[in-house]
């Protein structure tokens, strides 16, 4: 009885050990990282996650393609932004409940939605919510009254009561107010995929057919889940009307919703941790490579397709991929195939992009002919940067082309299992 | 191993995570506008201007405060809100204290809102908003503050403009009223009710709003126009709105004139071509036909041989940073930037280059200056394009609505 | 009167037209095991899917221990107490043995749409789960992905997923179809062990599966039932000699 | 009437140009099962070819050789993207159309810049074809309803007539029936998805002079033609034909009358308010038909998808 016990608190340590240690790296990621730049980019990747969390509950979980999820988030967020206005008019409500309510009037309209639309999957499903994502991004305008038209509606945090002698004035304190709503989620939901109707969206998502034979109505496991995606969806929605104090159409649009498909779907699809992954990727992605180009989008949108051709569960799934070999004690023998192709993998990189970077510089800011890229600044109306990224990219190319044979052979070599 | 470096120094450099570094001896401008997706056209048209303009008419005389230059630093905002918020951030997280941007007001209404509360909870890192372009007149009234500056004319001081020049036409008799349903086509349609019941006897036989961005055929409103009589048009659309009606009014027959905020450049102006001649009839202060002064040929001559594909079309550009510049040199600091803005206000700019004088009123920030109603025409001596066609000035209006009212009830700190 | 376990009473079905079902009559008792046997394209795959609301019947009842489950979903007559494998093996290839069993289990048990249980922390169900990996003799695969099992452990889980659930009247369709003659041993003596104490009804290719296994059968020709009787009854059954005879010779032409 | 005539002729127009991209949108759904969300893009494609070519040789030459390139690229990323995704499942495809489509509009921009380009009707028909009710209408129009009309009736010809039509409506049907015959089910996709994006090509090169022609055009156009090919119902072609018609005439006729909620709202008893901007509902009471047009085929998207999920003309189980 006495092992029995010190086995279960054994296990309960270990799968509590994740947790902890996520808490500390939040905790301590604002010192690591400071100046007002990097923390509005952590909160706003802390609220992708949660987003994308969501998504994939829908996506990665039920198997249900939305292109209208950013409506739940955009719907709690203009009701928080309007509760923080009515707090300003006396209502109590301290701020880091906010997210609470977002998260209700997500899951009050995916209710609604999701009582039509989830009767089916796959195309139906998806064209619903590109009707639905429309339909309201488009009243946003219609409807000034409650959406504010184009310039949206802004509130200020502010004016909520202290909470424990927090005014949330600076960012670092909002982040660690989106910290902990972001760790909250995150576990409820991963505690959601260990619920009956949480494993049965799996089910559903594989086989709805056998699911049906086995008791359960797709359609009602499917409405569940997208009523959770909603709930998080919300929260999401009112930690975004925190940290950024304004909604606007935007946040209901189509291009909001495609942003965090690419996020997810780049993250990976397949594992409960890939979103987190994707989101982190995605918002640096349009943050920081938006700051170097302004080609960022196409960059974006050249990983995305890669992803989906070459790599369908995502840069989870390329890392996850290694565990085999990990267990096998094999993987030492991926290291050197993979040092030897990453160099002229960056050649190639580094010469296309500069190619690309060059035309684009000649043909749309032609009188300015100086142009730096990755710190060499040179000039672009000459012959010589032209031949030597050429030379990279082609000499890049060829000799990943002959590597990668030795990284495919390493490949079969690391997850070969001995009989026996 | 040298390969490694630079890419490790690659994925900390390409980090605003890590610098938050200050150079002291430039006084940074950060213009967000959008510069990549649909709409960069006027992001990076606008850039192109603020760079020329601190190149030739700042740093080469000298900068300010005896030697500082000015630098533009050019933020993507992919025209989104959210993203305006955090390249504000991140430009003030960069040392800067002059935030400058124009396209689209709800961006604007965005940053100043945010601006506002900034300067309210940090106030040693405050920021001042040069505001060069968006015009929607909420902004210099109800949400005006201190720390924004428009550099623009506001709607209705350009409907002004344009019903003064309406007043002079007594063949005009029936006036469709038509716009993009958002604040600045409300705006639009507003104060072209009010003004033209002021100041004639025009009759309004139309007044509409249509959803912004997503009629791609105006066929129908071309018909309803040409269906209601109208002689004349009044519409504050842009982009493809602006194109798409003016093509389909022409393609329905209509010959009268299209009296338009934004129906110029970025492609406007070339599409149009011959047939635009005789009906666009624009309102700013930037066009240069006739040329405002020889300096200003020069000044021409030499951004087009920088930017051949660009036009200069944002005179306010060369207003904003030289009254920018000056009131730097008077409050003798650029980082106390409640001194630069005392300095500021009230200030009446007398311009060589444009011929003009703009003077930024101290009740609400708004630039008070001449105002020119243009015709699309070929007999000008600065197109916009390449096309061979651009905007020939046939009235100005000197210092247009220089006593309008306000609502604007400024807090100063 | 005994209630039958499961009535099918006049049953007819049409696709665009053509009747496939015409007028199917066929009753079974409760405990029994009932074979269903014919001729490839007799109807009987079609017969499954009317009973378990796969398709909706064009005309006619169908009653499970009395009640009308006639054109009810397939949820819907699965908590009623009657479940089903398939020809095609239909399992959840992305999760494991024992997540394939437990699912099944799920809705018996009365967790429904529950998102409030921890599936980890309930004891009896984990149990019942392992208990059923084991009578499978799956125990060894229990954490392995059900879709890289071998084809005769697939069909076992298959039978696993159908019965687990607990229902009453079990509808088995070609449960042996494609295995060696060890693997289609194995398999009779899995069905035998698990469905004891309950209503089969199983559709089979195999006459000496069928005759192994069933107390009654019934043979589906052309859309109707035209014999049910014993063994030994429906060996003897002149028509029945003839459908199938008349089978052998076409497939021989 | 007049005045109606002419709308419903503006209508028919637009509502035939929508049919243009939807007909190839609906072959390809009902061939492979995909829905390729990166049709407008091939719209758009087709649209900057042919404005490239009609720089050197003129609009005419742009007309034929512009279609003929997007059909070979539609081919080429039929063979080397989609075919790779295809064994991952509908949903990666649907996902990997929707990256392309990104792409696409990624490389337009970067090609061609992102303003206006100048890409114009020939001069030979700018001209007026005829005038009702105070309202012209130009030849281009004209030349866009015969042209439309043609592909109409070319496709319905190919496809009830010929032989390759009978294959590729068996493999509607029957995919694996066809394949089994020994056709060469991949080379009929890749074909197929060719011709398919080939159609939206067209439409760019004809639509593009009057639509307009920039890197907007496509999000402009992209997702009223999933409403067209879902509401005629997927894999119908004479369902994307009247669906397209419908939400033609349904703009236009939306655009066309000034219908005021107010109207209705005072019909029905309701006082106008007096200060109406400042009314809690001033948003209903200023709303207008014209406002809300544009939203009119989304509404009906929804409501066909919750009544009738397989569209007009669909077949249930499609």
């Amino acid at each position: 009885m006495v092992s029995y016990t010190s086995r279960y608190s054994n296990n309960i340590l270990k799968s509590l050990l994740p947790w902890i240690i996520s808490t500390l790296i939040l905790i301590i990621l604002p010192f690591i990282f400071t100046g007002g730049g990097s923390v509005t980019i952590m909160n706003q990747i802390g609220i992708t996650i949660v987003m994308a969390m969501s998504y994939n509950m829908l996506l990665g979980q039920g198997g249900m393609l939305s292109f209208g999820h950013a409506v739940y988030m955009g719907l709690g967020g203009f009701i928080a932004v309007h509760i923080m206005n009515f707090v300003e008019d006396g209502l109590w409500l301290p701020l880091p409940l906010l997210p609470l309510v977002g998260g209700l009037v997500g899951l009050g309209m995916a209710t609604i939605v999701g009582s039509f639309s989830t009767r089916k999957a796959g195309v139906v499903f998806a064209m619903i919510s590109l009707g639905i994502g429309e339909l309201l991004a488009a009243s946003c305008i219609v409807i000034t009254a409650f959406f504010g038209g184009e310039e949206g509606v802004s509130g200020d945090r502010t004016w909520a009561p202290p909470t424990f002698g927090i005014e949330f004035i600076t960012q670092i304190e909002v982040y660690y107010l989106i910290a902990f709503w972001v760790l909250i989620s995150i576990f409820l939901m991963y505690l959601f995929t260990q619920t009956p109707v949480g494993k049965m969206a799996n089910a559903v998502r594989d086989n709805p057919e056998r699911a049906e034979f086995v008791g359960y109505s797709m359609r009602w496991v499917r409405y569940v889940s997208f009523c959770g995606a909603g709930f998080f969806a919300g929260i999401a929605g009112a930690l975004f009307a925190i940290n950024f104090e304004i909604l606007t159409e935007e946040n209901l649009s189509m291009g909001m919703s495609f942003n965090i498909l690419l996020a997810t779907y780049i993250g990976g699809i397949g594992f409960f941790i890939g979103p987190v992954i994707g989101a982190v990727g995605f918002t640096l992605l349009q943050t920081v490579l938006g700051l170097q180009t302004d080609l960022w989008a196409l960059y974006t949108g050249v990983i995305f397709i890669l992803t989906v051709m070459y790599a369908p569960s995502g840069f989870t799934g390329i890392v996850t991929m290694h565990y085999v070999p990990w267990q096998l004690g094999k993987i030492h023998l991926l290291f050197k195939p993979y040092a030897k192709i990453l160099v002229p993998a960056l050649i190639f990189v580094a010469g296309l992009t500069s190619l690309i970077e060059l035309t684009n510089h000649v043909r749309h800011h032609s009188q300015e002919t100086s142009i730096t890229l990755y710190w060499i600044t040179f000039e672009s109306n000459t012959i010589i940067p032209w031949i030597v990224l050429l030379a990279m990219t082609l000499g890049g190319f060829y000799v990943c082309r002959v590597f990668a044979k030795e990284v495919v052979d390493a490949w079969g070599e690391a997850n070969y299992v001995e009989k026996g | 191993m040298k390969l490694f470096k630079k890419f490790a120094s690659f994925v900390l450099a390409s980090g605003v995570f890590f610098s938050s570094s200050t150079f002291a001896d430039t006084v940074k401008i950060a213009f967000i506008e959008p510069l990549s997706g649909p709409y960069a056209a006027s992001g990076s048209q606008g850039l192109a201007q603020f760079k020329f303009v601190a190149e030739d008419q700042i740093n080469k005389k000298g900068g300010v405060l005896g030697g500082k230059n000015f630098e533009i630093i050019g933020f993507d905002n992919k025209l989104s809100a959210k993203e305006a918020v955090i390249q504000v951030e991140v430009a003030i997280d960069q040392g800067i204290r002059f935030i400058a941007q124009g396209n689209s007001s709800g961006i604007a209404n965005a940053i100043t809102d945010h601006v506002k509360k900034h300067n309210k909870r940090n106030p040693d890192k405050r920021v001042l908003f040069i505001n060069y372009s968006a015009v929607d007149p909420a902004l210099t009234n109800d949400k005006c503050n201190f720390w924004h500056f428009r550099f623009d004319a506001n709607a209705d001081n350009k409907m002004d403009a344009i019903t003064d020049v309406i007043a002079g036409q007594p063949d005009i008799k029936k006036m469709y009223l038509i716009g993009q349903d958002y604040s600045f086509g409300k705006a639009v349609a507003a104060a072209a009710e009010k003004y033209l019941a002021e100041k004639t006897s025009v009759e309004i036989v139309g007044n509409e709003l249509h959803p912004i961005s997503k009629v791609q055929d105006f066929t129908p409103y071309a018909r309803k126009i040409m269906a209601s009589g109208a002689d004349a048009v009044i519409t504050g659309n842009w982009g493809a709105d602006m194109l798409n009606l003016g093509k389909s009014l022409t393609e329905a027959g209509y010959k009268g004139p299209i009296y338009c905020y934004y129906c110029f450049g970025v492609g406007i102006t070339s599409v149009f071509g011959e047939k635009g001649v005789g009906m666009l009839k624009a309102v700013g202060e930037g066009f240069h036909n006739p040329a405002p002064s020889d300096e200003f040929r020069q000044f021409h001559k030499r951004f087009k041989a920088k930017y051949p594909d660009n036009d200069f079309d944002q005179p306010r550009v060369i207003n904003a940073l030289s009254m920018l510049a000056l009131a730097i040199d008077k409050a003798g600091t650029a980082d106390d930037v409640v001194a630069v803005a005392k300095a500021l206000e009230g200030m009446t700019f007398d311009s060589k280059l444009l011929n003009t004088k703009v003077y930024m009123r101290p009740q609400d920030h708004q630039a008070i200056q001449n105002l020119h109603i243009g015709d699309h025409s070929a007999d000008v001596e600065f197109d916009m394009d390449n096309s061979g066609y651009g905007m020939k000035i046939f009235k100005t209006v000197e210092m247009a609505s220089m006593d309008s009212p306000t609502t604007c009830k400024m807090k100063r700190p | 009167m005994t209630l039958e376990a499961l009535k099918i009473d006049n049953v007819t079905k049409s696709f665009s037209g053509t009747e496939i079902i015409r007028g199917l009559n066929l009753s079974v008792g409760k405990n029994e095991r009932h074979a269903v046997i014919g001729p490839n394209g007799a109807g009987k795959s079609t017969c499954y899917n009317l009973i378990t609301g796969r398709y909706e019947v064009t005309s006619g009842k169908i009653f499970l221990h009395g009640e009308d489950i006639t054109n009810l979903s397939p949820y819907e007559v699965k908590r009623k107490g009657l479940s089903r494998s398939f020809q095609i093996t239909n399992i959840f290839p992305k999760m494991s043995v024992f997540e394939n069993v437990r699912c099944s289990l799920l809705w018996s048990m009365n967790y429904k749409y529950s998102f409030w249980h921890l599936l980890g922390s309930q004891k009896e169900l984990n149990d019942r789960a392992e208990k059923i990996i084991v009578e499978l003799n799956l125990a060894e695969r229990k954490n392995t992905l059900a879709g890289v099992l071998s084809y005769a452990e697939q069909r076992a889980l298959e039978i696993g997923i159908t019965i687990a659930g607990g229902s009453e009247v079990i509808l088995l369709d070609e449960p042996t179809a494609g295995m060696s003659v060890s693997e289609t041993e194995y398999i009779v003596g899995l069905i035998r062990k698990v469905t004891e104490g309950k209503t089969l009804v199983v559709v089979e290719h195999d006459m000496g599966v069928v005759f192994d296994l069933a107390d009654r059968i019934s043979v589906l020709v052309y859309g109707e039932i035209i014999a049910t009787g014993s063994p030994q009854e429906v060996k003897d059954n002149q028509a029945v000699q003839e459908a199938y005879l008349g089978a052998a010779l076409e497939e021989e032409h | 009437m007049d005045l109606f005539i002419i709308n419903f002729l503006d209508g028919l127009i637009y509502g035939l140009l929508l049919f243009m991209l939807s007909s190839g949108l609906t072959l390809i759904f009902s061939m492979m099962g995909v829905l390729n969300l990166a049709h407008s893009a091939f719209f758009m494609l087709g649209a900057y070819f042919a404005y490239q070519i009609s720089l050197y040789l003129g609009f005419w030459v742009g007309l034929l050789v512009a279609p003929p390139i997007v059909t070979v690229l539609g081919a080429l990323v039929e063979r080397y993207g989609l075919r790779q995704v295809h064994q991952y499942g509908h949903v990666p495809e649907l996902i990997f159309t929707f990256g392309l489509y990104f792409v696409i509009e990624e490389l337009v921009q970067y090609i061609w810049g992102k303003n206006f380009v100048e890409y114009r009707a020939p001069e030979s028909l700018d001209f007026v074809a005829f005038t009702l009710a105070g309202g012209s209408i130009q030849a281009y129009k004209v030349f866009m309803l015969l042209c439309s009309v043609a592909i109409f009736l070319g496709l319905y010809y190919v496809l009830a007539r010929t032989r390759v039509g009978m294959i590729i409506q068996a493999s509607l049907s029957y995919p694996k029936t066809v394949e089994s015959l020994g056709h060469n089910v991949p080379l009929v996709f890749m074909g197929v998805f060719g011709v398919g994006t080939g159609l939206a090509g067209i439409a760019g090169v004809i639509a593009g002079p009057t639509l307009q022609t920039y890197p907007g055009m496509a999000f402009a156009l992209g997702s009223i033609v999933f409403v067209c090919v879902v509401v005629g119902g997927l894999g119908s072609l004479f369902g994307a034909f009247v669906a397209s018609l419908i939400i033609g005439w349904m703009k236009t006729f939306a655009a066309a009358y000034n219908v005021g909620a107010a109207e209705i709202l005072i019909y029905f008893g309701f006082e106008y308010p007096d200060n109406v901007y400042y009314h809690p509902w001033r948003d209903l009471w200023t709303l207008t038909l014209p406002q809300i047009g544009p939203l009119l085929p989304y509404l009906l998207l929804v409501l066909i998808l919750i009544f009738r999920p397989y569209g007009l003309f669909g077949r249930r189980d499609a």
